[in-house]
């Protein structure tokens, strides 16, 4: 198992170094701000900010998800852990342009708790600052209960949505009303193989019986809802899938899906699962969906939101309306996710 | 055996905290790999070698500062939940402490109940969630009833109170925090953070000893 | 370890259920063409056709490289098998459009053998073809016999460079000798911590000692040139560059790479390797670059050539001149890679 | 004891030699995975398998027909090198013996020349360089020796050498192919094609004893 080969330099240094790297591999487009944010060089005077972030270990989201038409910076923590207040106020202050900025980010209870002290901070110094947790992973609570479910995969379409719509938002109202909008449709279903390892002491971030699938799993190894025996590919992703079309079916606030609906679909490795299994899952994905005359606008497939060499995938849906599918067609360029117009 | 903590013996009593929670931090790894990420032991590790960088550089002539001083380290070198939580519990807890020229057993009840107050407004958690509060809460319902024994006495019983609540998380349902999608399959593990408080309250009962 | 626990059905079909998945994930904008080949829906009359392929299990390589303004279609083997000569010729006669076709693909014996048969039998046909090998693996061969090296991670670059060409190219001269700049022009090294697993076995592609790195190794495991001890980020990367700079040195064909020289640089992650790890060698590759003057127009980092689950990585250079720059700052899209215009 | 095959037993033999190769599938891979990269005995088993089919279906009256459909069976079904080099034995052997009636010692000799003169033609490699040619070519040597024996005979020799060569192909430094980058740490293992040369013939060798 490669875990114990990785490379790197002082394990306790990774998340300082693995973000040096990322700066570099935006080619200017972005630089490194206060502690450990990454903010780009150039946010329009007056334009409504989108702040993103997390506990680093993930990549390439959360901070790779900073760059053209996505959002104007990152706050960024260390290994799995949410980054501190005084990291938030530093990317606040530096996206901050004059119209307010929208925090964006998975809801885990320490991401929200340094976030909202960021928060404070930054209101004291009289920054406008409004919040849109990202909740989609639907194995983590009931539909009655979704806003205290984690966020996952789905953040990245969601982000992609947020970052398009706040080119042109004429208000942080606006912008953060597209952002709830575009988590209330996303819903997320994840399973995991085999664990991922903690840089910093080499261990297994859980523990799964071999010819296990945890079903639910987090992206941080928390483990999932359920085991279920290791199975193929056509057995598993229906599996997967149905979880996610109830869940849109149970919860009273969206539609379920149905004939005609427009999705973005992303297949997303957790580290380790090969493309080609991601691959062979959309296969199925794909015939079931089109089987209920769901529209996929976009696929996006691969190692997206990952924990380290875990080994999982994920499925998410985004159910598009024309203003979200507008904002989708909308060229968009990162570390993380990048697309032309279309 | 001391009775009345200086400003510098709460500073010196916080050292030994912090070596307490350093040593620990395997053992509070496994604790959250169990239910959480695998992280607590490096986090709370990251967070108490600052507050010993902080307090030794620092001229801290008073008991709230020291505290402070102490909470504001954990929370912007540890960030996740616990560097939030945990810092809180020394900025309020000593913030609650403001102007007492000596650390003794009321001060401690004052401490810990703000303490309690601070991370239940910041998470939301309540006693049962099975967070760090299940160890923190009785261990400050402990030092309301040791208001009249010595510190030394009152330390006793609010560590004791903390190990068992610590004990007793173990048969309590997650519902917050990384935990709680685990639901029935939480029992029978403490919780980490709980485990850091036991911790944290037997070093501060160690220190007032020896 | 995640090998046993493989996300698929019958593995001795994953390559062409993971062809189909491909299909879906490019949304409409590739079709399935004959026994294994995956091609461009529209492909306008008279354009100088690119055709890429090889074996498959190397996702998202190498079929992942067709889409706008990158190759017209892709040949694709079984797990780790070049193509056959049927499916060549019939994804050469799929992209034809009347002015020839270029072959682009890595310098492998089976890959040889296999599309020189299919352009023979595509001649007979009437067809032009043209066949550029990718050798950018200084560790396979020395510069004197670099025609016998193997290709691996610089593949990318050079197709995302011919593909541009593509669109412009007047005639299939004009294609094949930017193609083969392009591949002049390409350097790359690789190391290796851990083996994949073959998808129909479960075995590892190679073994290597618990605590060594395998220099040079190739993107099928092929063993390295030289077996190190496994060692930190800052220590092995100026390694593995110096190798590329000694050959570009050593070469007499091309310039040493020099101060004010542009070049694409590419990380790329052999697949289980994190993104973290990536970045943390990206951030030294670019310190040392830096010293010398060279400039990096443009990063790249990931896994885009993988070997299933493989621990390793490789760093690539792409030398810029005048005509290569504007081919680069061309948009390109696909399930590989992506940029936006610049 | 057969001496003179027809078309219809040199496919009888072919089916055999394909049982043979399926069933040393793992070995064929193992071997493989020391110097290559881990698929041989994948390879030959879809070729071997299809060819299985195509003479299963196909009505097949002469010789070098039943070559040729099994080495495009070869070419098209398993891609990678060798089913560029397998296929082209097959196809190009039996096109040397075309118009044959029977396939006897002098047809064989025939054969193997043309499969080597093919290989080396297609791949480039020489005798020497590490590859299934080291078995495949001292095997056509001792049949054009054996042209006056029984096909028993000469196939019992054939066999022999492409045995021997194989063994040989140990202390063979690559220069072809995949294992080429190993240089001096090639020795000591045989190359995968040239096992999968020695197995046919000793299937071809077995099927006319029989
Ligand atoms: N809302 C909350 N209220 C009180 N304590 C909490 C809360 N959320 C988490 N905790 C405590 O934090 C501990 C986890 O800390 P740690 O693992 O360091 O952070 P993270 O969960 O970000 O990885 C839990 O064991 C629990 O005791
Ligand atoms: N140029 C060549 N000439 C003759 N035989 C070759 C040549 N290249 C490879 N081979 C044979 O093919 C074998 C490898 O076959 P296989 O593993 O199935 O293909 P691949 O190398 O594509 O994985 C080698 O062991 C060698 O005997
Ligand atoms: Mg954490
Ligand atoms: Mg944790
Ligand atoms: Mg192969
Ligand atoms: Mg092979």
């Amino acid at each position: 198992m490669s875990t114990m080969k990785k490379l790197v330099n002082d394990p306790l240094k990774v998340a300082d170094e693995l973000l040096d790297g990322l700066v570099e591999a935006y080619d200017g487009q972005c630089e490194r701000v206060g502690t450990r944010s990454i903010v780009k060089r150039v946010i329009p005077d007056g334009k409504v900010a989108l702040l993103v972030g997390g506990g680093s270990g993930h990549e390439p989201i959360y901070h790779g998800l900073v760059g053209r038409n996505l959002a104007d910076g990152a706050a960024c923590g260390d290994i799995f852990a949410a980054p501190s207040p005084d990291i938030v106020l530093e990317a606040t202050e530096a996206v901050h342009k004059g119209e307010g900025v929208l925090y964006l980010y998975g809801n885990y209870a320490g991401d929200v708790m340094n976030f909202d002290m960021g928060a404070e901070l930054a209101e004291e110094d009289g920054i406008d600052v409004r919040t849109v947790l990202i909740w989609d992973d639907v194995c983590s609570a009931p539909p009655t209960e979704k806003h205290n479910r984690r966020g996952i995969a789905g953040l990245v379409p969601i982000v992609k949505l947020a970052g398009a719509a706040s080119q042109q938002a004429a208000s942080l109202d606006e912008l953060e009303a597209t952002a709830r909008k575009a988590v209330l449709q996303t819903r997320s279903v994840g399973v995991s193989m085999a664990p991922g390892s903690i840089p910093a002491t080499g261990k297994p971030t859980f523990d799964i019986e071999e010819g296990k699938i945890g079903l639910g799993m987090g992206i941080h190894g928390e483990p999932g809802v359920e085991e279920i025996p290791m199975t193929t590919a056509d057995e598993l992703t229906p599996k997967m899938l149905e979880l996610i079309f109830a869940d849109f079916e149970e919860d009273d606030e969206v539609e379920a899906l149905s004939a005609g609906d427009e999705v973005v679909f992303l297949v997303n490795s957790l580290g380790a699962t090969t493309m080609m299994e991601c691959l062979i899952c959309l296969r199925k994905a794909k015939q079931i969906l089109t089987e209920k005359g769901i529209v996929v606008h976009d696929t996006i497939v691969g190692p997206l939101v990952t924990c380290q060499e875990m080994a999982g995938i994920s499925f998410s849906v985004t159910r598009l309306d024309d203003e979200l599918k507008r904002l989708w067609q909308m060229p968009c360029e990162s570390v993380c996710y990048s697309k032309m117009e279309g | 055996m001391k009775n009345c903590l200086t400003a510098e013996q709460v500073g010196e009593m916080l050292l030994l905290v912090a070596d307490r929670i350093i040593a620990a931090e395997p053992e509070l790894t496994d604790a959250d790999r169990n239910l959480g990420d695998g992280d607590h032991g490096l986090g709370m590790q990251r967070g108490l070698m600052a507050v010993k960088d902080k307090l030794a550089g620092a001229e801290l002539d008073s008991i709230d500062k020291v505290f402070g001083a102490a909470g504001m380290a954990m929370i912007s070198s540890m960030g996740g939940a616990s560097g939030a939580i945990f810092g809180t519990v020394f900025r309020a807890g000593g913030k609650a402490v403001a102007g007492a020229e000596t650390f003794g057993s009321p001060e401690l009840a004052t401490f810990l109940q703000a303490a309690v107050d601070g991370v239940m407004q910041r998470g939301g958690a309540k006693p049962g969630d099975k967070t760090m509060i299940d160890a923190l809460h009785p261990a400050a319902q402990k030092a309301a009833q040791s208001t009249g024994d010595s510190l030394g006495d009152a330390l006793t019983a609010a560590a004791e109170a903390a190990a068992a609540g610590r004990d007793a998380s173990c048969d309590m349902i997650a519902t917050m925090g990384r935990a709680k999608t685990l639901r029935e399959r939480s029992l029978g593990h403490p919780d980490a953070g709980a485990c850091s408080v036991a911790i944290i309250l037997a070093a501060m009962r160690d220190y007032v000893a020896s």
